[in-house]
């Protein structure tokens, strides 16, 4: 069955380390704050001047000067550190932070990723989201597999403009977890209850398939 | 009085020579840390055909959002303007010019434009539509662009405090683009919630050198939320 | 023990993985607001052939100074290396190699290194020695030059306090390069005069944030004063 | 008379305006703080971190981390701040410093300045002389007029490696003030008991005088 976006939030979060600066982006992504493993310190950077964010506040705690990039009400956790917008970015582009995660709308199996701009539909804008794929080494792609009209994200060529070009080695989508190199999609895990046609049937770029292909699990 | 006092007595007095057609940058992200007072003024003013660089582009009624209103902005430089009616309206119409440049990447053409430094390479935006027309070099096997910096006419900004020489510090997630955008205007006009006597900051402890400050007020501010989220515990 | 505890037991074991012919960049100007006991440690250990990127390279018997002393340093990337005579002799002999940088280029190739900018455009020193074979591009009728970052194998660094994850403070002018060397080490250590507890700094009042800072220690200084100059009065 | 030391430094602060930022160099450049005229506030930029230099400091307040860009323990004064060196050029690159007062060997009348390097002579480095000639507007080079074996520093062109090209206006000497526009010197105020043809022998530049060329006056 395909993943809930619970299940693709703790998924992601098996990815975590111990001392990990992590940078979350609006969505899915943003659930995974909710799947640290017990025992392991994970820092979220905001890329509006916050790295150590928190929860949400209480009423008593809400601070309208205390916003992250989904533009929340949020905390700060201890040790949290302030900053501009250069500096914010000069951490994501400098390579500084760990694991970036983030939606997008198309993967290809260059690396290429659309997340930001459907012609003919209103541009909103990228955001820092062209600042964080092209900074980080690290970076996992959550979205489905395919559109409700079962047509594949996971594309040959991207179709819509890039948000950016040959960075992006990992996604995770409702039915795989996905490697991507040398111009294919690896397939390292399967949904549980996905089998390995099902997702072939829905990936239109070349996807490897090795002899066993394990189930993702949940403890 | 000393010839480093930068506080006047009043907004119209802080925005004295924007003429129309002027580039304005302002701080601020989202609704968090606008120089919200300065935005009314400018609309009270009616100033036309102004190019606004702001990472986002306020809400209908909050923000540079009321300059829109007043069909005072040409063009708009700016990382994510989603949030807006008017914005979508104008946009589609060809009324507005907006210019969509990644966030990280116009936080750095601020302080470049105020650093003197003409222009940089940066990898964010290659290969993608804002990377069309661009120069690409390539530094240690990756590819980069070029992007030029940004300086404006006027420069914006909210500060949480400061000393009349202008030396500022700002307030938790409000400073965003707000110290970027301080050194980039060729007048840089702040408005803050309190004025503190000389010599009550420290000076290890200032975020922004006065050095960048021409105008100085301080207001009361509204701080308007954008998205209130409270914790369910 | 949080995985962001940067603290560790030893001098030595700061610069554990510190070889040969590696990259260090160091803060520091004069001899204020260096890393003095790094630096002895990298004299202890005898790592050779050592490029050093700092803004001055100390005197005779402190600092830099020292591992000059042992001929440890292959080459030298400064601003101004006046006040060391082993220095000169070295030098001259063309034992050492000297790349001389303009202090704010510098400083700017360290900050670009950290900040992942291979390259900026700068008009300081186009049209001289600096500039030659560097590329040359005119903006707004200004011609400029194109100079390359800079990043270290190590960065070390001093600050006055920090807490526990390596968020650092600085003091007076020994800030100095010390945030930009922080930036740019692919392992940044820190010597500290004080490691408080963590949460006891102030969040808005951090210089430079823990993410790039990945070993802390705390140390004594002797804080050496080049030039003792007192007031008359 | 050709002027003294402080003579010159009376001169430059009298190009001083209240509200002015000023940087000053080592050497001559540093004895105009001693003669800022009263009731008007400068504040001193020292490029190694520090707006708002004040005096040297008492035995009492002598502090090891706080020093100036000569490494001359100094202090602060009121509405002083303090920051790293990358914002210091942007400061000094971005023209925010309304004065800067330097050193120099040689001047052309391109508006060439020499003044870090002697091919043959122990390089020391250029510090941050060749930024600040490159970013600021307003530059008054102080120097003699000749060398002590009577050779002019003011040249059709430098002979020493330039520090900076094209980017002094304004020379001040031990005998005469002079503006550089146009590829030529424009002699503007002489030294008290100097002549127009002393100045003029010691002058390899072009030089354009007027028909009264005042005395400097010091008061």
């Amino acid at each position: 069955m395909a993943l809930s976006r619970e299940q693709l939030a703790m998924r992601v979060a098996q990815e975590l380390q111990d001392g990990y600066y992590v940078n979350l982006g609006i969505g899915i992504p943003t659930l995974v704050a909710n799947y640290i493993p017990p025992g392991m310190d994970v820092m979220l950077q905001s890329e509006n001047g916050l790295l150590g964010m928190g929860a949400f506040p209480t009423e008593e705690s809400l601070d309208a000067d205390l916003i992250n990039a989904g533009k929340q009400t949020v905390t700060m956790v201890k040790g949290a550190s302030l900053f501009d917008s250069a500096e914010s970015f000069a951490m994501i582009r400098g390579g500084h932070v760990d694991l970036t995660v983030l939606g997008a709308f198309e993967v290809d199996v260059e690396g290429n990723i659309a997340s930001y701009m459907i012609p003919g539909k209103l541009i909103k804008g990228m955001g820092g989201a062209m600042d964080l794929v092209a900074g980080a080494d690290n970076i996992i792609v959550t979205m489905t597999h395919a559109s409700k009209h079962g047509q594949s994200k996971l594309l040959k060529q991207c179709t819509l403009p890039l948000t950016g070009k040959g960075c992006i080695k990992k996604v995770l989508t409702d039915l795989a977890f996905i490697e991507i190199k040398d111009g294919k999609f690896y397939l390292l895990e399967r949904a549980p209850g996905v089998s390995v046609e099902e997702i072939q049937a829905l990936t239109d770029g070349e996807l490897v398939i090795s002899d066993d292909v394990p189930e993702m699990t949940f403890s | 009085m000393s010839g480093f006092n930068k506080v006047v007595g009043s907004y119209e007095e802080a925005l004295a020579g924007l003429t129309d057609n002027m580039t304005v940058i302002a701080g601020g992200f989202g609704l968090c840390g606008i120089p919200e007072n300065l935005i009314k003024e400018i609309q009270r003013q009616k100033t036309k055909g102004l190019t606004l660089v702001s990472n986002n582009c306020g809400v209908d009624d909050f923000g540079l959002g009321l300059l829109l209103g007043e069909r005072q902005i040409k063009k708009i430089v700016a990382s994510y303007v989603g949030e807006n009616a008017e914005f979508e309206r104008q946009m589609m119409n060809g009324e507005l010019q907006v210019e969509l440049t990644p966030q990280g990447t116009l936080a750095e053409k601020m302080r470049a434009g105020g650093a003197g430094i003409p222009a940089f390479f940066t990898a964010t935006g290659y290969g993608t539509p804002v990377g069309e027309g661009k120069e690409v070099r390539e530094f240690g096997g990756r590819k980069y662009i070029l992007e030029e910096s940004i300086r404006g006419d006027f420069a914006i900004v909210k500060a949480y405090k400061a000393d009349p020489y202008g030396n500022l510090i700002f307030r938790k997630t409000a400073r965003n683009f707000n110290p970027l955008a301080a050194t980039a205007g060729k007048i840089t006009v702040v408005e803050v919630e309190e004025i503190v006597p000389l010599g009550s900051l420290d000076p290890d402890q200032i975020h922004t050198p006065g050095i960048y400050v021409d105008r100085l007020i301080q207001g009361t501010f509204e701080k308007r939320i954008e998205q209130r989220t409270l914790s369910q515990g």
